[in-house]
């Protein structure tokens, strides 16, 4: 049994191909459970995240979204996370000025050898959206 | 200096068998400008005993106390005491946990918010106070001390808790003593316990293992021990005799206060500073020559010294060409 | 030694127990023998540290809450501050004592009558009175004469009062014992 | 549009915990998707076969395999795709293993979860456009990084394979820590003996241009096509005149200089030659010790040297070389003594550390080979091995087992038998770790020939007592304490990553792990990969290894490179960035975010000014195309569609 409600929110994830995806393979090679809400979305690099995915999917249908993506200076692409920071740090301000809590939104680093933290990035921010409650009034689905 | 006004907590030791150890801290902090206060009405801190029955009730014994600083609006308590010190810093880590401090608070009359951080009086004049403030009320030397200095276990210990100085090497007194012109040897039992508060009732485990701390310091060409710990003092001095009679040895080793020694040093009577009131008599070792009388000795000593090493870098400039 | 049979007598709710007085993991143990080594008192005791670890993680409630080992340790924090695992051990003795004391098991009764009269005294003045607490204890124990030749020198330092001095607030000092104990009896109550 | 989905069992891994043919049948109900099945292992050749065959019989046009981690299989897909007529990038994944079987055990969380995985995998593949890679030439020359045992191993595969190698090493003389140790387990063979040949084999082959006493300052390209600049660090002296005579360390009149070849087992000179075997034999100056420097005046090594090679002014120079493929050798560092307080933190001489012991024991070490004690330079009778020294020890950062010292103290106890037959060893262990072939019995004859003591307890402390240093451990078999007054403690101290490792890997743009050693691209099946392609390990620089393993891997990360530089064409991959003329206004935001400089002004006849990609050079980030204003630049394959399709179909459910 997941360690959150069994009503799952909707949280959409943007995980980089080079660390946090694979992190949160390693995750699951090591068994390390976790809530099953998150959707995953593979990226080559946190970089490639536009702003504006956040806010589509926060819009259309999604409690919380978490993007991930290799330590600074890290980088697979060498700089790609600096850019893909300076963006969604500004992200997270302006937010609240579209109606949406910023805490529904969390950008993060994990490697590919986390998977213990990848674990724990998970299991925390879906605490965290399950706190908030759902951002829609559409029709939960219980399952 | 950070803080000049501490809450005083001299603790139960103090007041009997360790009065020269609160006499001297009193007269050392006056002599340093450190003005404490003493709780009012202030009551035991619990020390060992109370950690057998439990954890709340130690802490609620500790937290009493620590309540009464709080109201008197003091952010830090001092003790010379490191059972009574760890005893606070146990209580203060504990009561972090909100439902633990909750049973505690509803052991004592007034509550305690965690607000007062203990710190030991030895950290006060080494950390707060600083080298260069004890070094500048020095009036005396005292050239016949070879002293052993001895932390005890729980000083340092653990780390984690203690937050000051090295849990395997601590140099605190070291330092301070070396500041007072003080002769310190490199002491390696400075940390081994010596038997804590089981002087008592397991005396025999206590005087073998004071054994082994007062040979370790002749080892290490000690005349004599300097302490910061009332129960180290007392099974180590006031116990001497019996270490003698059950292990046969014969040790004549004055086990002194730190400040004991730094009174000496800022130029106070032995009897001000109890050094009447150990056991093994440190009389032979607390002569005293001034500062300017020292230091002359010494230009001499370096104007004999002179010739030779001029020599002696005369052969490394050739060595050099 | 006979035969532990681990099957039947591992007694997994007192490894829970300990866990939960003392926050610490047994488990994280890997019987490395750190602790025994620094602890100045192995020679006293009559299971080392680390054995008294390794019978907790084995669950062997009795031989541990019977043992010595649990009452001479003097929580000098050797053990606690050079454990590779980072394992609180004097943390968790310290538990196994409480546990032991509550459940009436003391196989070191001298040192349980000190701390007896140690807390007598604090209970009774406040403060810890030196002389009541060694009257109290030779009564107890039926050691007299123990620590008799001290007597002497130390009064003529003036280092022995015989009097004691109560603090104002002696009876807020008792009500802390009392309300302990009315909460330790509440506990039982709750927990059968 | 046909999409055609394939569903793992993967035996129970996902079977387990995901009800499959659910999802199979709740899939085939997603419009666009014209089959959908579910089959024991899809990875498989029958399982392959299965893909193939329903291509051909169901007309499919895109396919979707929901099974293990593409990380894991997604080359293995597209390439059946292709077999059966696809465009390769027609494939998508889903990952139903790692990322929900493995993690969670309600079967019906995890299977509505899996459904949906799947769901925005084929709409993710309906948006799939074909691509085609294009090929650009490789420059076949490779550079080794670190010059160690593995470093040189696969310097010489390279070079014997017919490679241009060049080689970069940070230290004076290649070697590394192998050219330190005194003997070899469990052969006992002398270690410079047997290595010494391999480290003039570099030297003199002609394939292999060795960079010593350099290091990397960057690293610029991809795989085919680096250009590393190397650092080459001042000397002070002309290494092109310096014939390596000595005679001006013999000179030298600064004898209390570091010796980092000895690990401070004594002082040497200001300029110094490491070792007689060193390799190249050339002289250098520590400015931190020579009087020249410290004092500006001395001048004594310009004197004497015949060849008038010393330089004062010599400034360091910074040189690039052109290779297509790098190899990563950089091997370990020790913990630093001061971090074991209990054992005296280093201000005991008596207590010396593993590799200081080694070089002791060494014929051309400090004492010439002569075992005595650094205080008083006796002869010690009774030495104590403490292993795990900072190793398996949480309270330092070092939880994990150092994977040599077991072996290399049972060798240094039997060493020690042989220089002084009258002395005792004893050798504090926690495990005895000796997996390697004839390694056990090794250990075994460290006792039942040798005479060594062994202890089964950590050591809790260390202290002079007179002359003697007491050694207070546990044996734990015994239950007791046990005291030892030992002559000399040798202590086994930790293993750790190379100084400056994360440092290395960011320039490289691999990953390292939290205590930073090189991070492979699988831990069982691509073990001298890294994610980088083009870029191997070797050595301890990987994870704490002896030296055959080194050797092996060094050979291993070699066998990678020629079989990278068999073919003469490279296929890139084609999921890159491209600019849709039409809707590109020429801001050029994204000729100033790429990372790598892969796109450039560029003018079309209208005259309009465009942004334009370099095929060859585009890593295929995508910072690009979120900087675009107008989406004009799109990181194919990840297209805005495309991941917005992912976005509302999640959304949508």
């Amino acid at each position: 049994m997941s360690d959150v409600a069994p009503k799952e929110l909707r949280i959409v994830g943007f995980l980089c191909n080079w660390c946090s995806y694979g992190g949160a393979d390693t995750a699951g090679v090591s068994r390390f459970r976790q809530p099953t809400d998150l959707r995953v979305i593979r990226v080559p690099c946190s970089g490639r995240v536009d702003p504006l995915f956040v806010v589509r999917a926060l819009l259309t249908g999604a409690d919380g979204v978490l993007v991930s993506g290799c330590h600074p200076r890290d980088c697979h692409y060498s700089d790609g996370n600096f850019y893909a920071r300076r963006r969604l740090e500004m992200l997270k301000q302006l937010l609240p000025f579209v109606g949406i809590d910023e805490r529904r939104f969390h950008y993060t680093w994990v490697s590919a050898s986390e998977g213990q933290k990848w674990q724990q990035v998970v299991t925390n921010f879906t605490k965290q959206i399950h706190e908030l409650g759902p951002l829609h009034e559409k029709k939960e689905k219980a399952v | 200096m950070a803080e000049t006004k501490y809450a005083y907590f001299c603790g139960c030791s103090l007041e009997g068998t360790a009065k020269e150890y609160d006499d001297s801290m009193r007269v050392v902090m006056k002599a340093l400008g450190a003005e404490l206060v003493e709780p009012d009405d202030w009551s035991c801190c619990g020390s060992s005993p109370a950690h057998t029955v439990d954890y709340d009730l130690a802490s609620a014994l500790a937290a009493r106390n620590l309540a009464i600083v709080e109201k008197m609006g003091l952010p830090t308590i001092t003790t010379p005491c490191p059972s009574c010190l760890i005893g606070f810093k146990k209580a203060n880590r504990a009561m972090a946990n909100e439902v633990f401090k909750k049973g505690v608070n509803e052991l004592i009359d007034e509550p305690y918010n965690c607000s007062v951080e203990a710190k030991s009086s030895l950290q006060v004049i080494y950390e707060d106070i600083g080298l260069e403030a004890i070094a500048s009320r020095v009036t005396h030397i005292l050239p016949d001390l070879k002293v052993a200095p001895y932390y005890g276990c729980i000083l340092n210990r653990p780390p984690e808790l203690a937050h000051f100085d090295d849990p395997e090497n601590p140099i605190a007194m070291d330092r301070i003593l070396s500041t007072l012109g003080v002769d310190v040897r490199d002491f390696v039992f400075k940390t081994e316990c010596c038997g804590a508060a089981f002087g008592v009732p397991k005396r025999k485990m206590v005087n073998e293992l004071t054994y082994k701390v007062l040979s370790m310091a002749l080892d290490a060409g000690a005349n004599c021990i300097v302490v910061a710990c009332p129960l180290c003092q007392q099974n180590l001095d006031l116990r001497q005799g019996q270490v003698n009679s059950l292990m046969g040895s014969n040790f004549n080793i004055p086990v002194l206060y730190f400040t004991q020694v730094m009174g000496l040093a800022y130029g106070h009577s032995p009897k001000e500073l109890g050094i009447d009131k150990i056991f093994v008599s440190a009389d032979h070792l607390i002569g005293r020559v001034t500062k300017e009388e020292y230091e002359k000795q010494k230009a001499q000593e370096a104007a004999a010294k002179k010739a030779p090493k001029a020599k002696a870098t005369e052969e490394t400039k050739t060595e050099e060409t | 030694m006979d035969t532990i049979n681990l099957t039947e007598k591992t007694d997994w709710a007192f490894i829970e127990q300990v866990k939960k007085k003392s926050g610490e993991n047994p488990s994280l143990c890997y019987q490395c023998g750190n602790c025994t080594a620094g602890c100045p008192y192995t020679q006293y005791f009559d299971y080392p540290v680390s054995m008294v670890m390794r019978l907790l993680q084995a669950g062997q409630k009795d031989t541990i809450l019977n043992s010595k080992a649990i009452w001479l340790c003097a929580t000098c924090e050797t053990c606690t501050t050079r454990c590779p695992c980072e394992v609180d051990v004097a943390l968790i003795m310290e538990a196994l004592r409480i546990i032991a004391r509550r459940e009436g098991r003391v196989s070191e009764k001298d040192i349980k009558l000190f701390n007896d009269s140690f807390l007598d005294s604090i209970k009774q003045y406040g403060r810890m009175f030196e002389m009541g607490i060694l009257l109290g204890y030779k009564l107890r124990s039926g050691h007299l004469m123990g620590d008799a030749e001290l007597g002497p020198p130390m009064m003529s330092k003036g280092k022995i009062h015989l009097i004691p001095k109560k603090i104002k607030g002696a009876d807020e000092v008792a009500k802390i014992f009392t309300r302990f104990q009315e909460k330790a009896k509440q506990k039982v109550k709750k927990h059968g | 549009m046909r999409v055609g989905v394939f569903i793992c069992h993967c035996g129970s891994n996902i079977a387990g915990t995901i009800d499959v043919a659910k999802v199979a049948a709740e899939t085939r109900k997603i419009p666009g998707v014209a089959f959908a099945t579910n089959y024991m292992y899809t990875c498989s050749e029958p399982g392959q076969k299965e893909i193939t065959d329903a291509i051909a019989r169901e007309h499919l046009d895109r396919i979707v395999v929901a099974a293990c981690s593409p990380r894991m299989h997604e080359n293995t897909f597209r390439k059946t795709i292709e077999k059966a007529g696809l465009n390769r990038y027609f494939l998508e994944m889903a990952n139903i293993r790692e990322h929900i079987s493995w993690i969670g055990l309600d079967k019906e969380l995890n299977t509505n979860k899996a459904i949906e995985e799947v769901a925005m995998a084929v709409s993710k593949a309906m948006q799939d456009k074909p691509l085609f890679s294009s090929s650009f030439k490789v420059n076949k020359r490779v550079v080794v990084i670190g010059g160690g045992v593995a470093g040189m191993q696969a310097a010489l595969d390279c070079a014997d394979g017919g490679l241009e190698v060049v080689m970069v090493e940070k230290s004076p003389a290649i070697g590394g820590m192998m050219a330190r140790l005194d003997k070899t387990f469990p052969t006992i063979d002398c270690s410079i003996c047997i290595l010494g040949p391999k480290m003039v084999d570099v030297a003199q082959h002609d394939k292999i241009k060795l960079y010593a006493y350099s290091e990397i300052e960057e690293i610029k390209g991809y795989v085919g096509n680096y250009q590393i600049k190397i650092r080459k660090k001042a000397a002070y002296v002309d290494w092109t005149k310096c014939t390596g005579c000595g005679l001006c360390m013999e000179k030298c009149p600064t004898k209390n200089a570091y010796d980092y070849f000895n690990f401070g087992a004594a002082p040497t000179r200001a300029i110094n030659i490491p070792f007689p075997q060193a390799i190249p034999k050339k002289a250098k100056i520590d400015p931190k010790y020579c009087r020249q420097f410290t004092k500006g005046k001395c001048g004594v090594c310009a004197k004497v040297c015949p060849t008038g090679a010393i330089n004062y002014e010599q400034q360091d120079e910074i040189v690039t070389e052109d290779v297509g493929a790098i190899v990563v050798a950089t091997g370990y560092g020790l913990l630093d003594q001061e971090r074991l307080p209990e054992y005296g933190g280093g201000r005991y001489p008596d207590a010396i550390t593993g590799i200081q012991y080694e070089r002791i024991l060494n014929a051309s070490g400090p004492t010439s080979g002569h075992i005595i004690r650094p205080s008083d330079h006796e002869e010690p009778k009774t030495v104590v091995f403490v292993s795990c020294a900072g190793s398996r020890d949480k309270s330092v950062g070092v939880p994990y087992c150092s994977n040599f010292c077991c072996m290399y103290i049972a060798k240094q106890a039997i060493l020690t038998k042989d220089h002084i037959p009258d002395s005792q060893s004893y050798v504090f262990y926690m495990d005895i770790r000796a997996p390697g072939k004839g390694y056990d019995e090794f250990t075994r004859r460290a006792q039942e020939e040798y005479g060594a003591k062994y202890i089964r307890g950590r050591v809790s402390r260390i202290y002079p007592k007179g002359k003697k240093m007491i050694v207070q451990g546990a044996d734990t078999l015994l239950g007791t304490t046990v005291e030892v007054e030992a002559d000399l403690v040798v202590l086994a101290t930790a293993a750790i990553a190379a100084d400056g490792a994360p440092q290395m890997a960011e320039k490289l743009h691999i990953s390292y792990d939290t205590f930073g050693f090189y991070v492979e691209s699988h831990p069982k099946l691509r073990p001298v990969e890294t994610n980088t392609s083009g870029v191997f390990l070797a050595g301890a620089c990987q994870g704490l290894k002896d030296i055959p393993a080194s050797v092996t891997q060094g050979s291993a990360a070699a066998a990678k490179v020629l079989s990278l530089f068999s073919k003469d064409m490279l296929e890139s991959d084609p999921a890159i960035a491209q600019v849709n003329n039409n809707a590109c206004v020429g801001c050029l935001k994204c000729v100033k975010t790429c990372p790598f400089g892969a796109i450039v002004e560029d003018k079309l006849r209208d005259g309009r000014t465009v942004a334009k990609v370099i095929e060859t050079v585009c890593a295929g980030c995508g910072v690009c195309t979120s900087t675009c204003p107008c989406g004009a630049i799109q990181l194919q394959h990840f297209t805005d569609n495309q991941l917005l399709a992912e976005v509302s179909t999640i959304c949508q459910m």
